[in-house]
């Protein structure tokens, strides 16, 4: 049996968060036929929705970039656990030591439909992104970053073992 | 672990047995509704149902509902011998609780 | 001097007089966290509140990861909007309360004389809503669980404090949730002690058992595998389930009285609730 | 309660960090409910950050997103108290936005 030495209670940072949370509150929702008084509202239009609902790498990375050629690259770092703790909220963070990297991706091969999520990065922005996402179960999770029209990547097996105690 | 497997060994003993009734009746599923319903109040009262007591219970009421008085019937004696079972448990371990206290 | 004496030989033949069935609850918070304390040296007392988190590094990364956005912050949120929302008679939850509702937390499960019942911090919620006129809500999950998360979180830190006041009810109902605690139920001969005492930080399948002590104070819960938050009733409701045991009503006399013991081990931690788990 | 943004932006440095939390169910569409009926897929497909106006990330999200999702992301730029806004547009159409100021 495992046992941490000294783990404290609470993350650092909770603290400072919930002080924080306040100023975050005020959001609206607002239906479709507003939609035009929400000028900030995203244009659903640019969904790459066809890239979304592939089944292999390949076909996914073709629709989402208009490429299959991957290389995997020791420049994309993944930070995904080895064992996810719940399937339903595994904390993924990648990080690209490139510059001019103007998309991303995270693939999850047995999941039903491969992708996962996919950002656009525009200039400014580092291509370092943490996020949550669902495993149906044991899989490999690819990371993709495009530069200058090309995918680079690194991949790494997840283990997913539901369980409902604990 | 050796409690862990008489556990598993406990519930292994406990798989359902339905055996169905060569004659039953209306009447003879209903007394041996009745007398399974008696047996659960006791081990309701004694805060320990079995999930499968009341699973039993309810096929066999289904089954009465249906007029499947066999089914209803091998339900009904099923919901007694866990409940019989499971009063059994709480009676051991009106004593036996006292020597899991962590001291 | 004479009195004096009298009472001296009262204190001194006292623990004689009682019988060893006798409760003790401060005798037995001690062992309680004395047992823990002892299986495993590294950890200090105030980090069982972190259960699971201190058996697992892989699941205590995620867990950090995790918390820099606590998935609760919403039910935090949306509770201190209902708790500040005032009833049709124009009080608020606040009137309800020993300051206001504020940093209180830490003190339910509480003894009422007055019903001779265990009141948890969910049925005062339920009871104040009563009062003035407004309908119970459910005990598990929901605006319930949403109003004691943000009552919890204003009580973050501070310690644990169950009191077991000297009444033969209080006392009883202590042990009867000692009992329950200990008792083996359902069809796969179960008690909660097997699990969170006797397996406490092996795995069970995929997770890590959480240990007894320290586990209240993370309730209310945000648990991934719910995907929302739920009360420490709904774990019990679960964890009956897990045995194949028909759980009780979530106000029933044998959750209140479980939920005093089990908090009144977990005297002198910090409270920590609400917490995220898978 | 309403759908909700909770961004919490700060800055060190030249980096500003943000940080978000989006209320939304997330339904795959693969999940049934208690009564056995698919609970259909729900979920936000489009969600874009913007500094003073310009964006500076947009996400394209599938049904794979954990539910209430969560983003941390950098960019370079950025003082205490410039605007972030955060908006998303989820696959039926319901949209919301917010803005929180850097601290």
């Amino acid at each position: 049996m495992e046992q941490i030495n000294g783990l404290t209670r609470g993350s650092p940072k909770r603290r400072d968060f919930l002080v924080a949370a306040a100023a975050g509150t005020a959001a609206a929702l607002v239906l479709p036929r507003f939609a035009s008084a929400a000028a900030a509202a995203p244009n659903a239009s640019t969904y790459p929705a066809k890239a979304f609902i592939q089944k292999t790498e390949a076909a996914t990375l073709q629709a989402m970039f208009g490429t299959s050629t991957v290389t995997a690259s020791p420049d994309v770092k993944m930070d995904a656990p080895d064992i996810a703790e719940n399937g339903a909220v595994v904390p993924i963070s990648f990080d690209a030591n490139a510059k001019n990297v103007t998309g991303a991706a995270i693939l999850a091969i047995d999941n039903p439909f491969v992708m996962a999520c996919a950002y656009k990065i525009p200039a400014g922005t580092n291509p370092a992104i943490s996020s949550r996402v669902k495993l149906a179960k044991t899989t490999q999770v690819i990371s993709v970053v495009e530069v200058g029209g090309k995918l680079m990547s690194t991949s790494k097996q997840v283990k997913v073992t539901l369980g409902g105690c604990g | 672990m050796k409690r862990l497997g008489a556990a598993v060994l406990l519930s292994v003993m406990i798989c359902p047995v339905v055996a169905l009734a060569g004659s039953a009746t209306k009447a003879s599923a209903d007394h041996a509704i009745a007398s399974a319903q008696t047996k659960m109040k006791i081990a309701a009262s004694n805060q320990d149902q079995w999930i499968a007591t009341v699973d039993a219970f309810k096929a066999a009421k289904a089954a009465e509902q249906k007029g499947d008085f066999a089914i209803a019937e091998a339900e009904a004696k099923h919901a007694a011998t866990l409940a019989d079972l499971s009063i059994a448990q709480a009676k051991a371990q009106k004593k036996l609780w006292q020597n899991e206290i962590v001291h | 001097m004479r009195l004096a004496f009298i009472a001296l030989a009262l204190t001194v033949s006292a623990p004689l007089a009682q019988a060893a069935s006798q409760p003790d609850p401060a005798a037995d918070m001690k062992a309680f966290q004395g047992y823990f304390l002892k299986q495993f040296p590294k950890l200090p007392l105030a980090a069982y509140v972190n259960g699971p988190y201190n058996f697992s590094k892989s699941e205590s990364d995620q867990w950090k990861q995790i918390m820099e956005f606590p998935p609760y912050q919403f039910a935090v949120d949306d509770g201190k909007k209902l708790f500040e929302t005032k009833f049709p008679d124009g009080k608020t939850y606040a009137s309800c309360f020993p300051n206001g509702g504020i940093g209180i937390a830490q003190n339910y499960p509480m003894f009422d004389a007055k019903t001779g019942k265990v009141v948890t911090l969910g049925i005062a919620i339920n009871r104040c809503r009563v009062a003035n006129g407004q309908k119970k809500l459910k005990l598990t999950v929901g605006p319930l669980a949403d109003i004691s998360a943000y009552m919890t979180s204003t009580s973050d830190g501070k310690p644990i404090n169950v009191v077991i006041p000297h009444n033969p009810k209080a006392l009883a109902a202590y042990e009867a949730g000692k009992e329950y605690f200990y008792t083996r139920r359902g069809q796969l001969n179960f008690s909660c002690a097997s699990c969170h005492v006797q397996a406490a930080g092996m795995h069970l399948r995929g997770d890590v058992l959480s240990p007894a002590l320290g586990l209240t104070a993370a309730f209310p819960l945000y648990r991934s595998s719910w995907g929302d938050m739920g009360t420490l009733v709904r774990r019990f409701i679960g964890c009956n389930q897990k045995v194949k045991s028909e759980p009780s009503k979530p106000d029933s006399t044998a959750y209140r009285d479980l939920a005093y013991f089990m908090t009144y081990m977990d005297n002198g931690l910090p409270e920590s609730g609400p917490g995220a788990r898978p | 309660m309403a759908n909700q943004i909770l961004v919490h932006a700060m800055t060190s440095g030249d980096t500003t960090t943000v940080e978000a939390l989006v209320k939304h169910p997330m339904d795959s569409g693969f999940v049934k409910d208690a009564a056995g009926k698919i609970i259909p897929a729900h979920y936000i497909e489009v969600i874009e950050f913007t500094h003073m106006g310009k964006i500076v990330l947009t996400g394209y999200w599938g049904p794979a997103v954990s539910k209430n999702p969560f983003i941390k992301f950098s960019f370079q730029g950025g003082k205490s108290g410039d605007p972030i806004g955060v908006s998303w547009v989820d696959n039926k159409g319901e949209t919301a936005t917010t803005s929180a100021n850097i601290m």
